[in-house]
């Protein structure tokens, strides 16, 4: 047991002692930036000054191992420091150029991937799956591992129409912002949740179990001092089994995962948008999700052969028209897409103009 | 009380527009209660007011609705508005007429009613403004014999329209004026005899130029495309462009999906015919060079509205194209129309319009229980949440394939 | 009383006795059209036939002596047959191209207006007002007469960058379709109903009144025998007072007009749209609402001032932004403007680019 | 049951991206729990359905979160993981580490857990993922010492992020880096003792870029942004036209409000400066051109979220710009977000995010309550419904002229 006496609230480590020499010298001064090959930014300032970024893939899931190892590599080309991206990506921070090659070679030798820069798919967006959360339809890891093993080429080249940002939740919940991606893999459930009453009895607040389902689907039973489920109004969103351990909605025969297109955050030429669902759902074909893998892959060619330069895969789609890219790649449409929720109004086709 | 100057609404009768007062004015010279229309809005215009409400319910023989029952609230001023109520008249197709008909409207009125008219209320209705209650049947009974019929009020078929179509329209697409005479015709039972949740309206127009607005003022918009490709007349064409017409600018630049080009050089349009949208917009630029296709139909789409009570409502696609050629070709419609009301009639609450019952209970029940296949087109864009309902019977409870086997 | 026997359900007149023989000829034939003149029309057959249109406008409340008149008319040059348009504006059908000049002048001798073809304001969609309906919050044709008379000069013109529709609607009920029109102007009451219980108690269904309030602002009033109104919930939509005649809404100091732009119902270029409030209220003042018909006229001044060739109101307002809207038409902005009703979510602005 | 074979795992030690599963055989040479996460996360994927469960709550004194409880739900087969809880470490700023603190990390990690973590969550702490439920208070205190703190978990305000920024960026804005340590400092109570409706999140990011994703995944977004016009550097344009870059058809027919235009014979970009939306498209496309104004600062957004209840939403403008350069212009936000989370604590429900209370009682209603004031940026567009609120003590009963004055 530590003997310390813990700080309260100290806050996070000062980022003031994790930056560089050269970015403490040129903070702010950034004048523009190139990206001189696949996975290596560089960023210069207005004195001049030249800082190479190298872009290395990482599993996100990594034991301290990884951690020791990238520490050696940072230790030996970049004055020990480096920086990780909001895509759990690890970038390597170079101020001598003259350590830029060496490094290259160092991580190639290793088996880093570099890439993930300009117009190319990055790491993707992820989250626990079987490996820590009671909620997912299916793994996380396991599924960004080959879609991104078999994406591999679109990282390490600047070769797509634009930048392609993918993000996976293992569940409805949605932890990896999937719903505003490029393309979003989303684990979900398709039955209703299976009472524990046992379980319900001992340690729920019926109120608030009842209160939680969006849909009105639960509704108490006294007699029981449980609750009951209408099977028919239930959309299985798992809200009720994160009030309620009870209400187990993970089931190994139906859940899967559903695909959804074209969202993006970033503000450039067009607004944020909204992912869609284009696929309600594919089985759970662990340990490498073939059907996933090639339904991304599908999407991703289309897109290429389809976009022009420049264009997101949303932005793509929102100029050819949904119906046009339910044709050109192929993916059968059904009732299931479309939507039923709150905002359903603002989807529908209120207009007589359209394409077949 | 009854005043019988009128300053304020004199204003009216002032400028280039022209009057209704002036309107009111000519028929209270024979109409008692149109006489006194005029003071009773005066008031109106001085306190600012309405002096209307609405009392009994007053009617037809034979007929659930097709008059508004109106009476002044201050009966005891103006005797002769003490019951003033209006009566909806079926208009012909495309509001055509020929002189006899209307003059045979005005007798008719002259004799029973104010001599006041809307040509025509907002829905297409012959409006007959103002009547006592004790002339509402014979009425009836004299336009009835002329060849007239009742309009629709309350929770029924609402009085159709449509837009004046081949009669008068090149871009027609289908027979706007038959197909609403038909369809109304075969429907009288739902449009006389209110047994509905609410009001349910269908508007007609022969293309998506829309030009009676069925999108916003309709439960039920069927509105005329094609399912080919346009039509461009390269003589016509050539024509425009000597007369100087900015075909790249004002066409092609404002094709919503791009697909058109000029050719500067050798004075050519072309298209590419399956990334149009028929949006009309060329057509209407260049109607002597461009036409819609051959194979032409409508697309029928449901549930537009007024903003009462869940927000206003533009009907969306449910069928993108349909034939409406002939006879024929309306009873694949009027079947659809009845399975939707049907649906309608069992799944709304009252004073809820189509639209509203099937945005409440979602749009993937509406089709999946009145059987119409889901397609791409009912959509802009496919949902953002994953909120997907799974009918459990039909789960493949061991998982589907991407090329759906199972497991 | 008359003694005939009425026959039910024979339906509407049949429109082919209604149709001059030039049409009967070459129906479903039209070949183009032509505006040779502002309010004429020129449709061309393919026989080669040609059928001139003239447009005059109608107050639509009208006398069975206007009918009369334009029957002459009729007679004289037009083989005795005229149509109604969709707006309510008269139409002479001339076959006889001799006849179309002689017409002309017959009408302006008399005083008709002749109009509202092409890029032009035609007569506004309206409604019952004052004139008859007791739900009305502002009279009809008096709005009308008044706007339109200011609008004159762009009715018998067409130097407008594009067609402008207008609707006008006396109550919430909104009967003028005004929801989706370049500019529509709606009555609106302010203030939550005034309760006559007697009139409840006398002649209400209770429950049925309480389920008509979109907000829940009614509740039942047992003790009373009639309701109470949560007037912090009210948004005097009227919903109630269409249900019993004892929740009285107008009231005389507070009911005025709204202004709403930027609706349209064709296809052409971009999808039909809904109007948006830009004005919530204007003040009741009959007989010429000089308010009302400024705040037009500033609007549509601004709309032919920035607008491209061809673009309508509202296509002009969602290519600059509304914004931009407000800042050139000098009309305030206000928490008023922005949606709070079910499907406002979509109206915010979920993206950080924007005009000032 | 806890058979070594992983077949399945072994699966995705193949191909070239980076694999987890080979991560977690390093952990499991040292680490017991490690080892035996193996077998179980081996068995989820034959059985295709996870084995953990929610269960007590576990936690640090004087901390309300920051550790997320975990239990097998088949302790017997999986002793190890019994007990396998996550800490959440707050990052620091931008996620720039030196190796020092980096092995610290891995040193009280390796002593006390699993050795297993995400670098990082996705809101963006460190995540040390597996300990059991005595280690927690250990691994706090020895956390704390060496600098570090508990990140958020509950209904509290959680651990705050930031784009890389001024660090590395020449398109930021204000000093995200900064901004978010401040403002992380002062909100500490808030981040670790829940106590509101739910959770909520701050994204901090430089320009419209928007490398946080803050839009989509934080309650309130800090978004980079400039009030006057971007700044254009001829020379460095004619670079880019020298080197043959597409600048017309590239940056201006794709700038969104076409303000941007392109003179291929003077080789000179123009910009008519209000017209801009400040997207940064072409401010990405020629970085060494094109920069941002010097008026710099932040547009404050609200609502963002995910799914779950009402839908997901995107956050939406509240303040177009607030200056963000010193300590001084923080303390103005500081009170902005103090007085809206006052506001949803008063009005939200349990488990509402602070953008759906808001959807549900109205923008007018926040703001109003708020302060904060209203203005065209805030919207796309206005409503489309008429059903505005009047407050009635304010109402001038006897209406107001359109200059503003009474009638
Ligand atoms: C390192 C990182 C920020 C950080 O603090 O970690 C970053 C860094 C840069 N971003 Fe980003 N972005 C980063 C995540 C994002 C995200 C968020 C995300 O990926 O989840 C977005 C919004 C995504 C979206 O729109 O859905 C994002 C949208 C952009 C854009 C807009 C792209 C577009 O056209 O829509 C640019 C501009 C560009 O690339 O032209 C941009 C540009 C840049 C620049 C060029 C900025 C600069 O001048 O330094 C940086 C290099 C980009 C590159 O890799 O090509 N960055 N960038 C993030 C790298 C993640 C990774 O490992 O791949
Ligand atoms: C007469 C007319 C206005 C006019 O001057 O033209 C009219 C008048 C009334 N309408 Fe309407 N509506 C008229 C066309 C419309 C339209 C336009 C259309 O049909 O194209 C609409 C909008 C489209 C739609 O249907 O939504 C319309 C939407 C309403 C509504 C709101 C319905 C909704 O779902 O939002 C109500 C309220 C109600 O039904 O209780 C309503 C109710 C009424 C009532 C019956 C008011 C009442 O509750 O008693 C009005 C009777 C006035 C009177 O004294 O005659 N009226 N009403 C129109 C019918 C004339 C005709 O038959 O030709
Ligand atoms: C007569 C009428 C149909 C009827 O059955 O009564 C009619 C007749 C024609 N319309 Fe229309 N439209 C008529 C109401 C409408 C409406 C509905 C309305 O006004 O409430 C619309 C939809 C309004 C909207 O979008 O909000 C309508 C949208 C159009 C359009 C599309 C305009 C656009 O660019 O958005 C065209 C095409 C054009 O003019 O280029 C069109 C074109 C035409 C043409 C040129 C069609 C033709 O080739 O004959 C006709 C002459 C137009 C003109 O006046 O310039 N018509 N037109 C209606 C005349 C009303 C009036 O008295 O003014
Ligand atoms: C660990 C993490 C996923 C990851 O692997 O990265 C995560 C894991 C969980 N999230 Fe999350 N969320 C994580 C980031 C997010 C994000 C992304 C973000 O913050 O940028 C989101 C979407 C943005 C948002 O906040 O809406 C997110 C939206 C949710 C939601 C849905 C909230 C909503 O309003 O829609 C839930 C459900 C809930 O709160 O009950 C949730 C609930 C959970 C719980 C606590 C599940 C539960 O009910 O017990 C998960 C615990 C898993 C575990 O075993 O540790 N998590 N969660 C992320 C936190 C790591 C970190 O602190 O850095
Ligand atoms: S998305 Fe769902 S299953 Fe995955 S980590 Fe988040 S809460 Fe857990
Ligand atoms: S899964 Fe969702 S919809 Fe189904 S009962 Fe639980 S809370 Fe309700
Ligand atoms: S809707 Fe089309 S067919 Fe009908 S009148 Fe208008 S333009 Fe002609
Ligand atoms: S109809 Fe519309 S979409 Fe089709 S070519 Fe013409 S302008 Fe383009
Ligand atoms: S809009 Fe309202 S007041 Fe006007 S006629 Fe329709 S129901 Fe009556
Ligand atoms: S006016 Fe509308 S909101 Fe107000 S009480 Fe009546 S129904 Fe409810
Ligand atoms: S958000 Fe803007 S400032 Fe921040 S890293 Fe991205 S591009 Fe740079
Ligand atoms: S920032 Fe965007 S809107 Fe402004 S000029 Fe550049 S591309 Fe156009």
């Amino acid at each position: 047991m530590a003997v310390v006496k813990a700080k309260l609230d100290q806050g996070p480590p000062n980022y003031k002692e994790m930056l560089p020499p050269i970015i403490t010298e040129n903070y702010g001064k950034w004048a523009y930036h190139e990206i001189p090959s696949p996975g290596v930014l560089k960023h210069v300032s207005e004195s001049g000054a030249a800082l190479f970024s190298v872009r290395v893939a990482s599993p996100r899931l990594v034991s301290i191992d990884f951690i020791r190892d990238i520490c050696v590599l940072a230790d030996d080309y970049c004055d020990g420091f480096l920086r990780f991206t909001t895509r759990n990506n690890v970038e390597f921070l170079v101020s001598d150029e003259a350590k830029l090659n060496p490094l290259m070679d160092a991580l190639k030798a290793k088996g880093y991937c570099i890439g993930g820069t300009g117009p190319s798919i990055s790491n993707i967006v992820h989250t626990q799956g079987w490996i820590h959360c009671h909620t997912a339809a299916t793994d996380a890891s396991g599924v960004v591992k080959a879609v991104m093993d078999d994406l591999y080429e679109y990282f390490d080249t600047m070769k797509l129409p634009a930048k392609l940002k993918m993000g996976l939740a293992c569940c409805l919940n949605m932890c990896g912002a999937a719903h505003c991606s490029d393309i979003a893999i989303v684990g979900v459930h398709r039955t209703p949740p299976v009472i524990n009453h046992d379980v319900i009895r001992k340690g729920t607040e019926i109120p608030s179990l009842v209160a939680s389902c969006p849909t009105g689907a639960i509704r108490p039973d006294p007699k029981n001092k449980s609750v009951k489920v209408n099977d028919d109004k239930c959309m299985y969103c798992g809200n009720c089994y994160t009030m309620s351990p009870g209400m187990k909605l993970n089931d190994a025969r139906n859940d899967g995962l559903a695909i959804l297109v074209g969202g993006k955050t970033s503000n450039a030429r067009s607004a944020p948008s909204f992912s869609r669902m284009v696929i309600p759902f594919l089985p759970n074909t662990s340990p490498r999700w073939p059907e996933v893998v090639a339904a991304v892959r599908n999407i991703i060619e289309v897109w290429i052969a389809n976009a022009q330069k420049g264009e997101r895969i949303g932005e793509w789609v929102e100029r050819v028209g949904w119906e046009r890219f339910f044709s050109l790649t192929g993916i059968p449409f059904s009732d299931m897409l479309i939507d039923d929720y709150i905002f359903s109004r603002e989807t529908f086709r209120t207009g007589a103009a359209f394409k077949y | 009380m009854t005043e019988k100057k009128t300053p304020l609404l004199d204003e009216l009768e002032k400028g280039k527009w022209p009057s209704f007062v002036t309107e009111i004015k000519r028929a209270a010279v024979r109409s008692a209660s149109a006489a006194e229309l005029l003071p009773l809005l005066e008031r109106s215009y001085r306190e600012r007011i309405g002096h209307w409400k609405h009392g009994g319910i007053v009617g037809v023989r034979g007929y659930g609705g097709g008059v508004i029952g109106r009476y002044v609230d201050v009966p005891e001023d103006y005797p002769n508005l003490a019951e003033f109520h209006t009566v909806r008249l079926l208009q012909p197709s495309g509001w055509f007429y020929n002189t006899k008909t209307l003059r045979t409207v005005c007798d008719i009125w002259e004799k029973h009613g104010s001599g006041l008219t809307n040509m025509h209320g907002s829905t297409g209705d012959i409006i007959l403004l103002g009547c006592k209650t004790n002339e509402i049947q014979p009425i009836f009974d004299e336009f009835s014999e002329a060849g007239f019929d009742l309009g629709g009020s309350g929770s029924c078929l609402r009085t159709t329209n449509c837009c004046v179509g081949p009669g008068r329209c090149e871009h027609a697409c289908y027979d706007t004026l038959d197909a609403c005479y038909n369809i109304t015709n075969e429907f009288m039972d739902e449009l006389h005899r209110p047994m509905w949740p609410y009001k349910s309206k269908i508007k007609f127009s022969g293309c998506a130029n829309d030009c009676t607005s069925s999108i916003a003022r309709s439960d039920c918009s069927v509105i005329g495309t094609w399912r080919d490709t346009l039509i461009i007349d390269p003589v016509a064409v050539k024509e425009y462009a000597a007369n100087g017409y900015p075909i790249k600018s004002q066409v092609c630049d404002k094709c919503p999906t791009s697909c058109l080009t000029y050719n500067k050089e050798t004075q050519e349009l072309t298209i590419v015919g399956e990334e149009c949208s028929r949006c009309m917009h060329c057509i209407n630029m260049m109607p002597k060079a461009i036409h819609p296709g051959k194979e032409k139909g409508a697309t029928i789409l449901i549930g537009g509205k007024s903003t009462i009570v869940q927000s206003a409502f533009m009907s969306w696609v449910v069928v993108p194209f349909m034939k409406l050629e002939s006879e024929d070709d309306y009873e694949p419609f009027k079947e659809l129309m009845r399975g939707i009301w049907e649906w309608w009639d069992e799944n709304g609450k009252t004073r809820e319009r189509i639209g509203e019952t099937i945005y409440r209970l979602g749009m993937g029940k509406f089709l999946r229980e009145t059987g119409i296949p889901p397609v791409p087109q009912m959509v802009f864009r496919p949902r953002a949440n994953p909120y997907v309902f799974w009918n459990q019977d039909e789960l493949d409870k061991s998982g589907t394939m991407l090329d759906g086997s199972a497991l």
